[in-house]
């Protein structure tokens, strides 16, 4: 099996992720999405790696996992925020910045 | 001294700026503010005194020419930004100081490395490193729902880049067969389809964080719900960094091949020109109307990087010096009229030449070096980035430049009038804290230094990138 | 010291110490403030008296005298290079007459008096450094400093104009506020800077061109430039002085501009500024690329014309004063540019006495508007009437000017226009005369037009105008001044004309149009 | 410099001097009186001067640099003393002095500031016209020219409260502008086929034949047209009449003796050059005769007395210039010596009436004769040279003009002079009638003027009869070789015209009603100034007023429209573009993916 099919997975992947990202109205949605976009990342990375036979691969997927978690965590923390202060996480009601 | 040696520094200041945090009490805490200024300085001072050494090929952090002049500028912007803070009053800024500071440092840390990596996972690493603090510090006063809202907007659009740019990323290894940059450059002689796609999804990735046209809609919200010292430094130190990387993935070591991304970098350059110049005429926020500036200043240094010369290269390098003065004094003396009048509407400035005549003159020539008159430094960035790419036969680029000074010089204008031409709303002099009022001096000197003088700036940018090419 | 390598340093920097002064030690002492202002522009102009004393107009003599030299940057060739030449020495000691002149006719500007005279003075050390640099980069720098105070001293102490939005822009010019005084200063100072940015890229190709080792005006008149650069080079330098010059369809900044300013700086600038434009020309233009211009100066004598024509019937067509007096200059600078476009001995000498004698008879103007609307609070000419009765004094002297505006003999204005309608017949486009000819029998309508309506016939009823004054001790000191000068250069043009000749001919020489 | 340049600069120094003391010296001015005597002073010593010049009958020429040039001044100032210019400076003087002194007696009334000004003007009057009389060269001629012009703009508009003085002025300076346009054009073009203004140097060229003939008649044309404009000539004559405007004793001065004269003056000076152009000669001639039969013609309706002076001024001049046109140049400038003589005194002797009865209007006045008798006198007296009576000056000048136009065979135009004759002798006597004898009554207390009125008064008629005397004895004017009968027939002409005046307007057996319905349309015609006022005031409100309307509108709305237009849509788009700043997140993500795609399909762009 060669290595395309990883990458049209990943593509798909990434994907729906961006799908999601631009279409989901609550922001875990959004999360959700985002989440999905890195682990394409993740799937183009082992793929490469598992191909070129080269461990660097693993590694930086490695590391985008752990960024993921950062991120997302943040993010989760940041939504709480909102909902603390604006008793909602729907993304397209936050718009008292405009102009 | 080792490469590592600014890094290093910085760690331990980190260290103790947290330490300050476990064991100072509530007011006490404060002092943090002090410590991380201090040591910004003496890292600045450190800086300036190292010397650059020569990459070897498979190095992955180098402390070439480059790296040290955007290590310089970075510390020298983050010590102005701290001197901002420090005039910060809300009671937040004291309780949750080491926090505050904590993060602006680990934010530097990232660009530090940043600036150095010549290493795709290192510069993912060093790029998420100054990223995520930057999310936690624009919502910094998570009482105020704009704040936080400004924070979610930030965040959401940050890492949709980020993962776009770790998809490109991907590509790129994949393609090269190598996360070394040098190994990329060597790739790039023969791109192929993968090897471009990854490109470009990275370029989009760094277009985020340059704020480049369209991906620089997060800017004007996060500026305005933002403190402003932090804005101050926001708006120019990440951008810095970011072009900096860009330099190193696109163009070190590429050689003659760069005239792949003209086109496309000159396409962004011409719209994030246009559109930040026109949507700053309408706004009547200081801020969100610097915001705008800004975004348009980006554009003009993508003309310098179309240009893909080592005069272009060392043209943006001299922008965003001049860029950082300009910007950041502007900025703060709105911050300075702000403590005093609570608005940072357009109307707070009213008959600034009265009450406070210096502060007034001071955001005089930071917004003519904005705009691009003689005697400021801003002067000469426009002059040498339009001859930079004039050289590189982007004639209608400069064109278009040339005219949209002539728009920037409109609000710019609009922006000084309410200073000198109309009445007081009140009157008696405008109170500011020395620390702030130290960092508008640092930053008109600056302005008025690169200005009078710009002759040894330019000869140093040149020879830093000439080394690129 | 030697006062022959000083002076014209001197005359440059006095007004910026006067400047200084007021900024740092008159502080709220308004009387102080006009003391020093005038003890500064006296000083600049008794040394421009001297040096044009001094002038040495033999044919063998140096071209550029009171020549000195100070290194800025070496390694970019800057240095600042300041000497003066026929041309140069006229309108030094135009500009010294006009802010001297200036400083008086605007004694009664209370509000802000400080900055006002501080940045009035600054941006005439920016005019007379322009007309003494020869360093092009310095010159440029100058250049800048006499545009840039405009936006604040119009912007602070103009006054506005009601103008009707109407017709097919109409909905542009209410969303531009056209009228205000805002307007006016935005309006020019974009205008201004957008010909600077010219002037600029014009100036770095030919240093560029000429090796990038100097910005020297001597040494890049000996360098000769490659046609096809010369040839885009002379339209920027055209288009960015011209502006500033006011050619059409580019002038529009200058009738707002005038009439927005205040008194003095509408004196200063209408007498002194737009002749910056075009000594640009002809300085820059015609002295370093003499191809360039034999390519363009049909192009600029055309449009020269139609300056002076078209101008002059939209002068007759106002009802505001000063929008008339405004346009007037228009008017004329059409024929400064007309007797340079000539490139005959007769045609620019008259263009660069027009430059003087227009400088000296608008700056009168502006200065009698201003008293005029101090007085009666109306610009509006047909509302006015019989001042004459009232103010015998100002009705004289607008009287002068107007007869010199519309080239009676024994003025200055005649000399200039008869010389320039010698050269423009003898030029190679003699069809020129008869535009220009036309244009003094329009100014004779207009001007002859106002002078019976304001100043003559009876005062209309109604009482809004009765027993006003006539100009007062200070404003008197600029009235007989600039009319003096006017009937003297009038009477015995050789005066200036003889400096002058030893500046053009060499220039024509250059440009190979001697016979 | 010999005594006779120092002569004629004494005589154009002394008038400056008087101008510049009472230009600068304000309180000297505002004495009035004082400045008075000072002017008379000063023209008085110009006239010993100019007397005395003319006496000794020498010549000079001097020249100073005026515009310097590479190789030798461009153009000179300098005086020219010749024989002509010698007697024109003494009518000059003559005449000033006399109306300043008479001025002082007319203008009593005025106050000191107002009499001050009116001696400024006076003497910078002199100034000029002497300048132009003694200049060199026609650039100096020109700017003297526009100065005397000047001067009879500001005379004009005296009184310059008054509304239709104020217009009066303008336009006749506005008239007078245009032939002067032609002037300068005429001179610039003359300098770019000869290289010089200086009349010595230009006759010399014409003499060999060094100045090229082809192209030469425009040219002469064109300066030609100065003195159409300045002696009002058809068709720029329409100011005159409407000068009269100003005080009286300036239209004896400027509008009838000397200024109007000066085109007569220019044509004499250059008239080697209009001889190198017959055809503009013949026009000329042509012109000339035509004005003086369409202002006499013009000069029978008039009721305000010093109209018809205007007008017959204007006739007169049109015999002057029909005689230089014929060819006579001795009888035109005869003529305008004598005419000047008798004209200004009319002039003064009907200020003298009008300063006594205090109206214009002829109909208003009669039987003036017994209540001041001295005017009356020296007021027929002028009536009859001007009607050209013998022994009188007039005689023999017009008599020289229509022998003069006889022989240079212009027939046509000498049938209209003959014409003239008879319609001057007409209505001049018209006016005599109907003034001093008719049978009106004049109210108030009319008295002879005082002294310093009357002397000039005297004075002036004194040469007048003097002059014809003197030419009586000598048997006939040196011009006088025409054919014999044409003295009897232009004295029958005169008497006829006299006779029928008598009848008409003392004997009243023909009424003028009936008169003015047999000539209806004529009558008409000359009332409405055969349209020629009305014509001009449509060009200028409908050509220049109505096109600087337009270009004015053009300039706001469409050039500075334009800019605007520019300014404010940019202002537009920077407002629409701001709309996409929605403020919600998922757009700002949209925003990203859509730059995604930007450059995913820039960079696969061909």
């Amino acid at each position: 099996m060669g290595l395309q099919p990883y990458l049209l997975l990943a593509a798909c992947l990434f994907a729906i992720g961006l799908f999601g990202v631009l279409t989901r109205r609550n922001a875990i949605g959004i999360l959700l999405g985002i989440e999905l976009m890195l682990n394409a990342v993740n799937v183009n990375l082992v793929a490469f790696a598992r191909y070129a036979a080269d461990p660097a691969g693993l590694i930086f997927a490695l590391f985008t996992i752990s960024i993921t978690v950062a991120e997302v965590a943040l993010g989760l923390a940041i939504v709480i925020l909102i909902f603390r202060v604006r008793r909602t996480v729907e993304a397209d009601r936050l718009d008292l910045l405009k102009g | 001294m080792s490469a590592l040696g600014l890094e290093l520094g910085l760690s331990t200041l980190m260290l103790g700026v947290f330490v300050v945090g476990v064991v100072a009490r509530d007011d006490a805490r404060r002092i943090a503010g002090m410590i991380s200024a201090i040591g910004v300085l003496a890292l600045a001072v450190g800086s300036f005194l190292l010397e650059p050494a020569p990459a070897a090929p498979g190095d992955a952090f180098v402390l070439d020419g480059l790296a040290l002049f955007a290590k310089q500028l970075l510390l020298v912007a983050t010590f102005i930004g701290i001197l901002g803070s420090l005039s910060l009053t809300d009671p937040a800024f004291r309780r949750r100081a080491p926090e505050y500071y904590l993060l602006l440092l680990a934010s530097l840390l990232g660009m530090l490395v940043l600036v150095s990596a010549r290493e795709l996972i290192l510069l993912f690493v060093a790029f998420e490193l100054m990223s995520i603090p930057l999310y936690v510090l624009s919502g910094f006063l998570k009482r105020e729902s704009v704040a936080v809202e400004a924070a979610l907007k930030f965040f959401l659009v940050g890492t949709v880049s980020s993962a776009i740019l770790a998809y490109g990323l991907s590509f790129v290894y994949g393609a090269a067969g190598t996360t070394a940059l040098a190994g990329v450059a060597r790739a790039l002689g023969a791109p192929g389809p993968l090897l471009l796609v990854g490109m470009f999804l990275v370029l989009a990735g760094f277009g985020f964080k340059i704020a480049a046209f369209p991906f620089h809609m997060w800017v004007p919200d996060t500026y305005e719900a933002a403190s402003t010292p932090f804005v101050a430094w926001l708006s120019v130190a990440p951008k810095a960094a970011g072009f900096v990387a860009i330099f190193r993935v696109y163009l070190e070591g590429v050689g003659d091949r760069v005239a792949l991304w003209i086109p496309i970098v000159a396409g962004l350059a011409a719209i994030t020109m246009t559109a930040g110049n026109l949507m700053a005429l309408p706004q009547r926020n200081s801020k969100r109307l610097l915001a705008y500036s800004g975004i348009a200043h980006i554009g003009y240094m993508l003309v310098g990087l179309a240009a893909v010369s080592a005069s272009g290269t060392a043209m943006v390098l001299f922008y965003l010096v001049a860029y950082v003065f300009g910007n950041m004094g502007a900025f703060l003396i709105v911050e300075a009229v702000a403590q005093a009048e609570g608005s940072v509407h357009l109307d707070a400035l009213r008959g600034l030449a009265e009450r406070a005549p210096l502060l007034a003159l001071a955001m005089l020539l930071s917004l003519l070096s904005l705009g691009g008159i003689p005697f400021v430094a801003g002067f000469w960035a426009k002059l040498y980035v339009f001859w930079a790419a004039a050289q590189a036969g982007l004639y209608g680029l400069v064109l278009l430049g040339a005219i949209l000074t002539v728009v920037a010089l409109f609000y710019y204008l609009m922006l000084a009038r309410p200073m000198y031409i109309d009445a007081p709303r009140r009157s008696g002099p405008i109170p500011v804290s020395p620390p702030l009022a130290l960092a508008i001096l640092i930053c008109t000197l600056g302005v008025v230094g690169v200005g009078v003088y710009p002759k040894p700036l330019v000869e140093l940018t040149l020879r830093v990138a000439n080394a690129l090419f | 010291m030697d006062l022959n390598v000083w002076i014209l340093s001197l005359i440059t920097w006095m007004p910026f110490v006067g400047a200084l002064l007021i900024m740092f030690t008159a502080r709220h002492r308004p009387r102080a403030v006009r003391l020093i202002a005038a003890v500064a522009t006296g000083i600049s102009l008794l040394l421009s008296l001297v040096a044009y004393a001094r002038f040495d107009g033999d044919v063998d003599a140096a071209r550029f005298q009171f020549y000195q030299k100070v290194a800025l940057v070496p390694p970019l060739g800057i240095s600042y290079e300041v000497g003066a030449d026929g041309i140069g020495l006229v309108l030094v000691l135009l500009t010294a007459i006009i802010i001297f002149a200036g400083v008086f006719a605007s004694w009664t500007v209370e509000t802000r008096s400080q900055e006002f005279y501080a940045l009035l003075l600054v941006l005439v050390t920016g005019v007379f450094g322009v007309f003494v640099s020869l360093d092009l980069f310095v010159f440029f720098l100058f250049y800048e400093l006499a545009v840039l105070p405009m936006y604040l001293l119009i912007g602070i102490w103009g006054s506005s104009a009601q103008i009707r939005p109407r017709g097919l822009f109409g909905w542009a010019m209410r969303e531009t506020g056209v009228g205000s005084k805002e307007y006016a200063a935005m309006k020019l100072t974009l205008y201004l800077l957008l010909g600077s940015a010219f002037i600029l890229v014009g100036i770095l190709a030919l240093y560029m061109a000429a090796g990038g080792a100097s910005f020297s005006f001597l040494e890049m008149e000996g360098v000769a430039f490659d046609p096809v650069l010369q040839r885009w080079v002379f339209l920027l330098f055209y288009v960015g002085f011209g502006i500033l010059a006011g050619i059409w369809p580019l002038h529009t900044w200058s009738p707002d501009g005038h009439a927005s300013a205040p008194t003095a700086v509408s004196m200063l600038h209408a007498g002194v500024l737009m002749k910056l434009g075009a000594y640009g020309v002809v300085r820059l233009g015609m002295g370093l690329l003499p191809e360039g211009t034999h390519d363009w100066v049909p192009l600029v004598g055309t449009i020269a014309t139609i300056n002076i024509v078209y101008g002059a019937l939209s002068a007759m067509a106002q009802t505001d004063l000063k929008y008339v007096i405004a346009y007037s200059s228009v008017s004329h600078m059409g024929i400064v540019l007309l007797g340079a476009a000539t490139l005959t001995e007769a045609g620019l000498n008259g263009s660069v006495f027009q430059m003087f004698a227009h400088g000296i008879m608008t700056g009168l103007f502006f200065a009698l508007v201003g008293l005029v609307y101090e007085k009666a609070h109306s610009r509006e000419i047909f509302r006015m009437g019989g001042f004459g009765r009232m103010m015998p004094g100002i009705a004289t002297a607008f009287t002068i000017g107007g007869l010199s505006s519309l080239g009676l003999p024994a003025t200055a204005g005649f000399v200039a226009e008869f010389l320039t309608f010698l050269g423009a017949w003898r030029s190679a486009h003699s069809w020129w005369l008869f535009p220009a000819v036309a244009g003094t029998f329009l100014t004779a309508i207009y001007v002859l037009r106002v002078v019976k309506q304001i100043f003559w016939g009876a005062v209309p009823a109604g009482g809004e105008f009765h027993d006003l004054p006539d100009a007062r001790g200070p404003e008197w000191v600029a009235l007989v001044l600039l009319i003096f000068v006017i009937v003297l250069f009038g009477v015995a043009p050789g005066i200036a004309l003889g400096p002058i000749d030893t500046a053009t001919v060499p220039l024509l020489a250059r440009l190979g149009a001697l016979p | 410099m010999n005594d006779a340049g120092t002569l004629a600069l004494a005589a154009l120094g002394l008038p400056l001097c008087a101008f510049v003391l009472l230009a600068v010296v304000a309180p000297l001015r505002r004495a009035g009186k004082a400045a008075g005597a000072l002017g008379i002073a000063a023209i008085g010593g110009a006239l010993v001067a100019a007397l005395v010049l003319w006496r000794s009958g020498q010549g000079v020429e001097l020249a100073w640099s005026w515009l310097p040039a590479e190789g030798g001044p461009m153009a000179t100032v300098g005086i020219l003393v010749d024989p002509v210019a010698a007697v024109m400076l003494v009518l000059v003087a003559l005449v000033s002095f006399l109306v300043q002194l008479y001025s002082l007696g007319y203008l009593e009334h005025e106050t000191g500031p107002a009499l001050g000004r009116y001696y400024a003007y006076h003497s910078l009057f002199a100034v000029s016209m002497i300048g132009l009389v003694l200049a060199g060269n026609f650039l100096q001629m020109f700017i003297f020219w526009e100065l005397v012009g000047l001067c009879s703009y500001l005379l004009i508009g005296f009184w310059y409260d008054k509304p239709e003085a104020a217009r009066a002025a303008v336009k006749a300076f506005w008239t007078t502008k245009v032939g002067d346009l032609g002037f300068i054009i005429g001179i610039v073009l003359l300098w770019g086929r000869a290289g010089t203004f200086t009349f010595s140097e230009l006759f010399k060229m014409a003499g060999d034949g060094t100045l090229a003939p082809d192209g030469l008649g425009l040219v002469m044309f064109l300066i030609y047209l100065g003195a159409v404009g300045k002696s009002a000539q058809f068709p720029l004559h329409v100011w005159l009449p409407d000068a009269m405007e100003g005080p009286t004793p300036v239209s004896a001065l400027i509008h009838a003796a000397t200024m109007v004269a000066a085109g007569v003056y220019l044509v004499t000076r250059a008239y080697p050059l209009f001889l190198l152009t017959p055809d503009v000669l013949a026009l000329i001639g042509w012109v000339g005769a035509f004005t003086a039969l369409l202002a006499a013609v013009l000069g029978l309706v008039q009721a305000d007395i010093k109209r018809v002076l205007a007008y017959s001024t204007v006739s007169q001049l049109g015999y002057m210039m029909a005689a230089l046109g014929a060819g006579a140049l001795g009888a035109g400038f005869f003529h305008l010596l004598t005419h000047g003589l008798f004209k200004a005194l009319l002039f003064l002797g009907a200020g003298a009436v009008i300063h006594a009865v205090g109206t214009n209007d002829v109909w208003r006045m009669g039987r003036l004769g017994g209540a001041m008798p001295q005017t009356a006198i020296v007021f027929l007296v002028g009536t009859l040279a001007l009607a050209g009576i013998w022994p009188l000056a007039g005689f023999f000048s017009k008599d020289a003009v229509l022998a003069g136009v006889w022989e240079g065979g212009l027939t046509v135009p000498f049938l209209m002079l003959a014409l003239t004759v008879f319609l001057t002798a007409f209505y001049m006597f018209r006016v005599v009638f109907l003034v001093f004898f008719g049978a009106g009554r004049a109210e108030g207390h009319p008295h002879d003027p005082p002294v310093s009125m009357s002397l000039p008064l005297w004075t002036l008629a004194g040469l007048t009869v003097g002059v014809g005397g003197y030419f009586a004895l000598r048997g006939g004017g040196q011009e006088g070789h025409g054919p014999g009968w044409i003295p009897w027939v232009s004295s029958a002409l005169a008497v006829a015209g006299i006779v029928c005046a008598w009848v008409t307007y003392q004997k009243q057996a023909v009424s003028a009603e009936t008169l003015a319905r047999i000539f209806a349309p004529l009558y008409t015609a000359a009332q409405r100034k055969f349209w020629l006022d009305d014509f001009y005031g449509a060009v200028y409100r409908g050509g220049f007023l109505a096109l600087s309307r337009l270009v004015g509108w053009v300039d706001r709305y469409l050039v500075d429209g334009l800019v605007n237009w520019a300014s404010a849509w940019t202002l537009r788009v920077g407002d629409r573009l701001r709309r996409i700043q929605t403020g919600r997140a998922q757009d700002y993500l949209y925003g990203v993916a859509f730059g995604l795609l930007l450059v995913i399909v820039w960079s696969y762009w061909p």
